[in-house]
């Protein structure tokens, strides 16, 4: 597939390789757009990166093949993970539309641009190839350095700059600034006291056994969740899974098998609100 | 000898601006300056009397050129005054009579703490009236014709604290204006028609034209004289305008003001004479109008609006006597002047009456007062006598006149006019009787009850002050009140038969009307005859009615006539009906439509743009994804854009 | 095989991310789309390169993919610091911009 | 070069304007007397242009011409004929009593009120807008009028929306929303007609390769510039609506009785006797000038439009209840009869229509102002609140009363001759408008009367019982004027002079001359 000089055709392997790769590029640039999780979705797109890098090696872009792998698949795409795991990865966001007549307008306009698009490509004419051979004649990674530092020193420069600001800027965004200074463990302690709520350290999460999952909220003697238990992100990210109702199903379902061990006649739930009866 | 006819009316101009503008300070001595300056205006008139009596009849005509007033290309109007017999004649009888009432507004108004604007609105009159007759072109007549005017609506209206009083001013101006409009437009017809309308050049050249031209420019005259002088169908203000002081009704609303119309048609006699059917107009309005004021007359209580319809009902003669044409002309100004004395005199009795009656007009509340009121009495029956024709006094020359001249109109008409004006000296011969039996004879029944009958409130503010609600206790007026009634009832008297003996009026005045003879079917005695007869028999029935039996206090009913009578035959129920309540509707209507319709379109346009903005507003829904589609769109568009150029 | 071809695939990959970018609500998402954009360009950048026989298109790639990084960069922290404030990582919540 | 008279008669009000606004807002006082101050020394530069102007002397005088955008020939052009002389002189006339009478009409609100009003401002307004106004007499420029002639609108927007009556039926936010929208629909109106004539001044310029007034006029008149009819009628539409609704005319017209009745009396005055009158100006100018077939094609159509809009308008004054309103319908009945006579095409029908402007304004400013005065005591607009004024102040009935008059036009006073001038003018070629239109003044009466009738007669209702009476400053406002309403009526010789030449001059310009009568019996 390294086919150093690509002529007016290219090779049966090449367009073997393209037919194939090209088919999982364009499963994975729809799987990105369809899956109902971002990890999905970056996962597809990393897959599709790889393709695409495979892709430019094919046409002679050895560097920026290695690039695409190394600066997009490794970095970025694991930047966009690291953004979803802080926002939530089991967040799974409906694709059911709410702005009336937004998709099926994205999607005239995408068919549209992309019928034209392949129009505009098709009546090109582009007929001859030079080929990345002469391109590449002494090395491609040379190649490129030279027109950077020389031809596009300029821009190089000025994207480097665009860089940094990126990042200062990135920082600036994220950065919370502190007001005050942080409160230590022994005020936040005295200040609990002195309000007088929850002045015991917080409950932990699922208090039953079987449940002592840090996203199971504690429940109540009423059998009702405590919102306490559970710490404060998963409650934003709404990933809380309330098993309170399934444990009062539990209890009832043991009651129940306790009664059949001891004979008794099955009992309508509502002795449960009336146990004196229960008794005789 | 000229510069004189300018301080005729500068005068009481004068008068008017000091009083006016001069304030509260001028309160004690205006009405004296007032009286000094109109009766200046009077020895001027004597004057040029005496001048132009010195001169020699074809060479009586004096003008005076003041300024140029409207030049504008063709339309040229000068303020110039003509003074020839005619307006000589009026003159005289303004500032005369006009003198007179002053001194006697001077006792009247005694009491009006609002005197000295009294005397300002009243030279004011005078100096439009005089401005009337004395200009020289239509355009300046008609400045002293709304002067005049305007004169009347302060005048009505000086009592403004009465909401009556105010409606009436205003009545009586309105209805004026609709006569106003056709002068204006006469004038407009006689710029296009002769290209001036200064006297000279539209009545020296009236053989130069179409007779329809000036047929409509007759009628369009004969409009305005009917708003001026009370004529059908334009009457109906005169009665209201009794609201007013009583001198005012004297002056303006009897001898002078109200017979402009008469002067207007008799000065426009050239073009009436050349388009008969505008004469017949005149002679059928006149008819129509001394039979309808004598009605109206006869079924009046308050004495003021008696009068009144009589007013009407005389100026309905003089009317009649200008559309004679030269048969009539002088008649018509005869009887203007001796009607100017005795009917001025007549108001200024029933004045008196009032003043010693706390200010009541009710004549069935009079009664008996000749022992209480000798003067008042006397004067008033000699102006009586005067206007009912009784044979010598100077009613009976003018009017007689009149009824000849009728008949010597010839043809149908001529009987018919003749008839019409017979039967109308007949009625005045009652309600007069009436009037004056009412007044001064029979039993006295104003005693022991208030004089201030609630329907009726008291006229005067100046009642306020001395008119409790007790019983009245009639006195006789001061001198300054009773003097110029005197000085009129001898007008009055000997007036006519001044004029006449000699025939001293006609020669006057026949180089400015001209003069013909008609061709009587009837002779003068026979005329003279059946008048007497008439005259008789009204006395007789008045008589029999009120002279005899008592007269109730309260007013019968009385029958369907009677009733409509005392409605002004119903004329100011139709005007109510059809034009105000008409005008009413109109003027609603059409504020709504100006309201939703023709604002309406502007603000529905503006609405329709507000919310075709608001509709759009709604794609920019905030979600940047649809923003997005729509970047993306364009985007394509951007791109089949290109592709369709270059493959064109 | 006609290397049109990968210009056709590039085309049909940014077609796919434009339409994600408008369907997606969750941020992340659109972003990884507006990725596979700019990687789509890419492929066609390099094989321009290919077609003239220089490096230009190349360094046109190469630059795309700095500014990629930079603009994930940014971006990210915007989704971060927009996820802190509204406890969300969809992009309709944000709209602030209707009047 | 001789000294620029016209540009700093403009200019003049111009600078007071800016003065006034950059006096310190505790100085009040010294606002005003500097505004006062500024229109009285324009008052005497307008004075002079009348001195130094020779009505038998060549057509445009004064002139003065700068190259300005020389791109488009765009000139800096200014001259004035009769008629601009009169009605500069009218402007400037005005102005200061206009000032005199909003004398207190800007002073802050006593506390308790939210409305903040500027007194620099308002002084500085007005005289902004006499400079605009002036400037759009003088400009022989069809682009510098109509620079001008948009650029009213701003101060005039401020003036209205800023500043109402003291005392509102309403309270202070209904008057505000009132005042605001107001003032929007008097600038939505004039902006539309302004865009409209823009279109027309860029044809024009399409046309006639350049702005200037004379030079086209000239080539309209000996031919050389030939323009399609089609051409010349769509651009005189573009002008003619503009000006129609600037001087409103029917239908264009619902914007005038909203702006007159919320502003203060003086504003109002200001809007309808000076800024509504270079409409008809224009009218006069613009139209019959640039556009002489076109003019003559559309003259039955607005002698229609004219007519309506006198009867109309007399019978809406009827029906009003607001004492604004109604002299603004008023006035919309007045400026029938001017466009009547500009357009009857005679030089009767002109002449008096351009003495109308001059009347019109001094009468309506009489009225207006001492209908304001009357408002300003009873802090209320409805005649029903009012009745038995007369009593108490007699001197303001008095004056209201000659007001009145003068706008029934009563013979004596100014508006008589005007009126009756537009009649004959209009009668002699179109008899039956002339008639319908003579139907007006009958009307006029009614409303004049009935107005005058139901605030001062009758007996005194209890709340005007404490009325007092004209104050000097009211005085010296309403005096000269009345005293002028009747000069101008005895002898109106002095105005005619100036102006007749001119009329003469457009007569020629639309090719018309007077009917000539039936009998030459006065020749």
């Amino acid at each position: 597939m390294t086919t150093p000089l690509a002529a007016y055709t290219t090779s049966t392997g090449e367009a073997f390789q393209f037919w194939v790769l090209g088919t999982i590029a364009v499963i994975g640039a729809l799987c990105t757009v369809f899956m109902k999780r971002a990890v999905h979705s970056a996962l597809c797109l990393a897959g599709t990166m790889i393709v695409l890098a495979v892709f430019y090696l094919a046409n002679g872009a050895y560097f920026l093949g290695v690039v695409q792998i190394v600066v997009y698949t490794g970095a970025i795409m694991m930047l966009f993970l690291f953004v979803v795991m802080l926002v939530g990865v089991t967040a799974a966001d409906s694709l059911k539309e709410t702005i009336k007549g937004q998709r099926w307008l994205a999607l005239l306009c995408g068919a549209g641009f992309g019928v034209l698009l392949f129009a505009g490509i098709g009546n090109a004419s582009l007929k001859e190839f030079s080929g990345a051979g002469r391109a590449n004649t002494n090395g491609n990674v040379e190649g490129l350095a030279a027109l950077i530092f020389t031809k596009y020193v300029f821009a190089f420069e000025i994207t480097g700059a665009l860089l940094i600001t990126a990042a200062v800027g990135a920082m600036v965004l994220t950065h919370r600034e502190r007001t005050e200074r942080a409160k230590t463990q022994r005020e936040l302690s005295e200040q609990r006291v002195r309000e007088g709520t929850n002045v015991p350290p917080l409950p932990a999460p699922g208090v039953y056994a079987r449940h002592n999952a840090v996203d199971i909220a504690g429940l109540l003697p009423d059998g009702t969740p405590s919102e306490l238990t559970v710490s404060k992100t998963l409650r934003e990210r709404g990933q809380l899974r309330d098993v309170s109702t399934e444990a009062l199903n539990d209890l009832r379902a043991l009651e129940q098998r306790a009664e059949e061990r001891l004979e008794r006649t099955a009992i309508e739930p509502e002795t449960f609100k009336r146990p004196e009866e229960a008794s005789k | 000898m000229e510069n004189l006819i300018a301080l005729l009316i500068a005068a009481p101009l004068l008068g008017a601006a000091v009083l006016l503008a001069g304030g509260r300070r001028l309160d004690r001595v205006g009405h004296w300056i007032g009286t000094l300056l109109s009766a200046a205006s009077f020895v001027f008139g004597l004057i040029l009397f005496a001048d132009l009596l010195g001169k020699n009849a074809e060479h009586r005509t004096l003008t005076q050129h003041l300024w140029t007033w409207i030049p504008v290309g063709g339309f040229q109007a000068d303020v110039t005054f003509r003074l020839d017999q005619l307006s000589m004649t009026f003159v005289l009888l303004i500032t005369g009579v006009g003198s007179l009432i002053h001194l006697y507004s001077v006792g009247y108004m005694e009491h009006d703490e609002r005197r000295r604007r009294f005397f300002g609105y009243l030279n004011l009159f005078l100096a439009a009236m005089l401005l009337l007759v004395l200009a020289d072109n239509y355009l300046l007549l008609y400045v002293g014709w709304e002067g005049v005017g305007l004169a009347s609506y302060l005048l009505i209206g000086f009592w403004q604290h009465k909401p009556s009083a105010a409606t009436a001013a205003k009545k009586a101006f309105l209805v004026n204006r609709v006569g106003d409009m056709g002068l204006s437009i006469a004038i407009m017809l006689m710029f296009t028609t002769f290209g001036s309308f200064a006297f000279g050049p539209v009545l020296g050249h009236t053989g130069d034209t179409s007779e329809g031209k000036l047929t409509a420019i007759g009628l369009m005259l004969l409009l305005a004289a009917c708003g001026k002088s009370a004529q059908v169908p334009l009457q109906s203000w005169l009665g209201d305008a009794m609201e007013g002081p009583t001198p005012v009704s004297a002056l303006i609303h009897a001898a002078t003001m109200v017979t402009a119309g008469v002067y207007l048609i008799v000065r426009s006699g050239a073009i009436f004479n050349a388009a008969p059917d505008a004469q017949l107009a005149v002679t059928v309005v006149g008819a129509v109008t001394l039979l309808f004021g004598a009605i109206v007359g006869c079924a009046k209580d308050d004495i003021k609006k008696a009068l009144a319809g009589s007013t009407m009902s005389q100026i309905g003669y003089m009317v009649l006597a200008a559309g004679l044409g030269p048969i009539g002309y002088v008649f018509a100004i005869m009887h203007l002047v001796t009607h100017g004395f005795f009917k001025a005199g007549l108001f200024l009795g029933a004045g008196s009456v009032m003043h010693g009656m706390n200010d009541e007009v009710d004549m069935r509340r009079y009664g008996g007062l000749r022992k209480y009121m000798p003067v008042t009495f006397i004067t008033f029956g000699l102006g009586y006598l005067a206007i009912i024709g009784f044979p010598g006094l100077s009613g009976f020359f003018s009017k007689d006149k009149i009824i000849e001249a009728a008949f010597a109109k010839g043809g149908t008409e001529g009987w018919i006019l003749g008839g019409a004006a017979l039967l109308g000296a007949a009625i005045t011969a009652f309600y007069m009787t009436r009037v004056m039996l009412m007044t001064f004879f029979g039993e006295e029944r104003w005693r022991n009850q208030p004089t201030r009958s609630p329907e009726a409130p008291s006229a005067e503010p100046a009642a306020e002050t001395r008119g409790e609600h007790t019983e009245p206790h009639p006195h006789e007026s001061p001198k300054v009140m009773t003097i110029p009634m005197i000085v009129l009832a001898v007008g009055s008297v000997f007036g006519g038969a001044f004029f006449s003996i000699g025939d001293r009026f006609l020669n006057w005045l026949e180089p400015v009307t001209g003069h013909s003879e008609g061709d009587s079917p009837l002779s003068a005695a026979t005329v003279t005859g059946a008048t007497m007869v008439c005259l008789v028999i009204g006395v007789a029935i008045a008589w029999a009615q009120y002279g005899r039996k008592p007269v109730p206090a309260v007013a019968p009913r009385g029958s369907l006539l009677t009733r409509a009578a005392r409605r002004d035959l119903l004329q100011d129920d139709f005007n109510h009906v059809v034009l105000v309540r008409g005008g009413e509707h109109l003027t609603r209507s059409l504020v709504y439509v100006d309201h939703t319709l023709v604002d309406g379109v502007v603000n529905g346009t503006a609405a329709g743009f507000g919310g075709m903005s608001g509709r759009l507003r709604r794609l920019q829904n905030g979600f940047v994804r649809s923003y997005a589609v729509s970047m993306f769109g364009g985007a394509a568009l951007l791109v089949a854009a290109t592709l369709l150029m270059r493959a064109v | 095989m006609n290397p049109v071809n990968y210009l056709y695939l590039a085309a049909l990959l940014f077609t796919i991310g434009a339409t994600g970018v408008l369907i997606r609500r969750n941020a992340i998402v659109v972003f990884m789309c507006i990725e596979l954009m700019l990687n789509a360009c890419n492929l066609a950048f390099v094989t321009f390169s290919r077609m003239h026989g220089n490096l230009d298109g190349q360094i046109i790639a190469f630059f795309t993919m700095v500014v990629a990084a930079a603009e994930v960069v940014v971006g990210l922290a915007i989704i971060v610091s927009l996820f802190r404030t509204r406890h969300s990582a969809s992009v309709d919540d944000a709209s602030l911009m209707k009047l | 070069m001789s000294f620029p008279l016209l540009t700093a008669t403009a200019a003049l009000p111009a600078l007071g304007a800016v003065a006034t606004a950059a006096v310190p807002a505790a100085r009040r006082t010294a606002a005003k007397w500097l505004a006062l101050a500024a229109s009285l020394a324009t008052l005497a530069l307008a004075i002079t242009v009348l001195v130094r102007f020779d009505p038998d002397g060549a057509r445009y005088q004064l002139t003065e011409s700068h190259p300005w955008i020389a791109d488009f020939g765009v000139r800096y052009e200014l001259g004035v004929d009769g008629i601009a002389v009169a009605l500069i002189a009218l402007t400037a006339l005005l102005i200061p009593f206009i000032v005199l009478a909003g004398w207190h009409d800007a002073d802050p609100l006593e506390t308790g009120s939210r409305r903040w009003r500027p007194t620099q401002g308002f002084f500085a307004l007005i005289l902004a807008v006499e400079a605009m106004v002036i400037i759009s007499f003088e400009a022989t420029d069809v682009f510098v009028f109509y620079i001008f002639f948009e650029a009213m609108l701003i101060p005039m927007y401020f003036l209205i929306g800023g500043f109402g009556d003291r005392a509102h039926e309403h309270g202070e936010e209904a008057a505000a929303t009132q005042r605001s929208y107001a003032a929007v629909k008097f600038l939505l109106y004039n902006l539309v007609g302004g865009l409209l004539m823009l279109a027309a001044v860029i044809g024009l310029y399409v046309v006639a390769g350049n702005f200037s007034l004379q030079e086209i006029a000239e080539a309209r008149a000996n031919g050389s510039l030939h323009m399609a009819t089609s051409t010349e009628r769509w651009l005189f539409l573009g002008f003619f609506f503009a000006f129609a609704v600037k001087a409103p005319l029917w239908p264009l017209h619902t914007w005038l009785p909203n702006a007159m009745q919320e502003s203060t009396a003086p504003v109002a005055v200001l809007i309808t006797a000076v800024v509504d009158k270079v409409g008809t100006f224009a009218m006069l100018r613009f139209c019959l000038q640039l556009f002489p077939e076109a003019s003559k094609w559309a003259t039955p159509v607005i002698l229609v439009l004219a007519l309506i809009s006198i009867v109309y308008g007399a019978l809406l004054a009827v029906g009003q209840r607001d004492i604004k309103r109604l002299v603004a319908y008023a006035s919309i009945s007045h400026f029938g009869f001017i466009v009547m006579g500009i357009f009857a095409m005679t030089s009767q029908g002109q002449s008096g229509a351009t003495l109308y402007m001059v009347n019109h304004g001094i009468s309506t400013a009489a009225l207006m102002l001492v209908a304001g005065f009357l408002i300003s005591r009873r802090g209320s607009r409805l005649i029903a609140d009012y009745g038995g004024v007369q009593k108490v102040a007699p001197v303001l009935a008095g004056t209201f009363l000659i007001g009145g008059l003068a706008t029934l036009s009563l013979p004596g006073l100014a508006p008589f001759v005007s009126e009756f001038l537009v009649l004959v003018g209009t009668f002699t070629r179109y008899p039956a408008i002339g008639i319908i239109a003579t139907f007006g003044i009958v009307l006029a009466a009614l409303y004049v009367l009935v107005l005058y009738q139901r605030t001062m007669t009758g007996p005194v209702k209890p709340e005007v019982s404490a009325m007092p009476d004209l104050r000097a400053r009211e005085l010296v406002v309403v005096a000269p004027l009345i005293v002028l309403l009747i000069l101008l009526g005895v002898y109106p010789k002095p105005v005619t002079d100036i102006v007749n030449p001119a009329v003469k001059q457009t007569m020629s310009d639309v090719h018309q001359t007077d009917p000539k009568p039936e009998v030459e019996a006065a020749k």
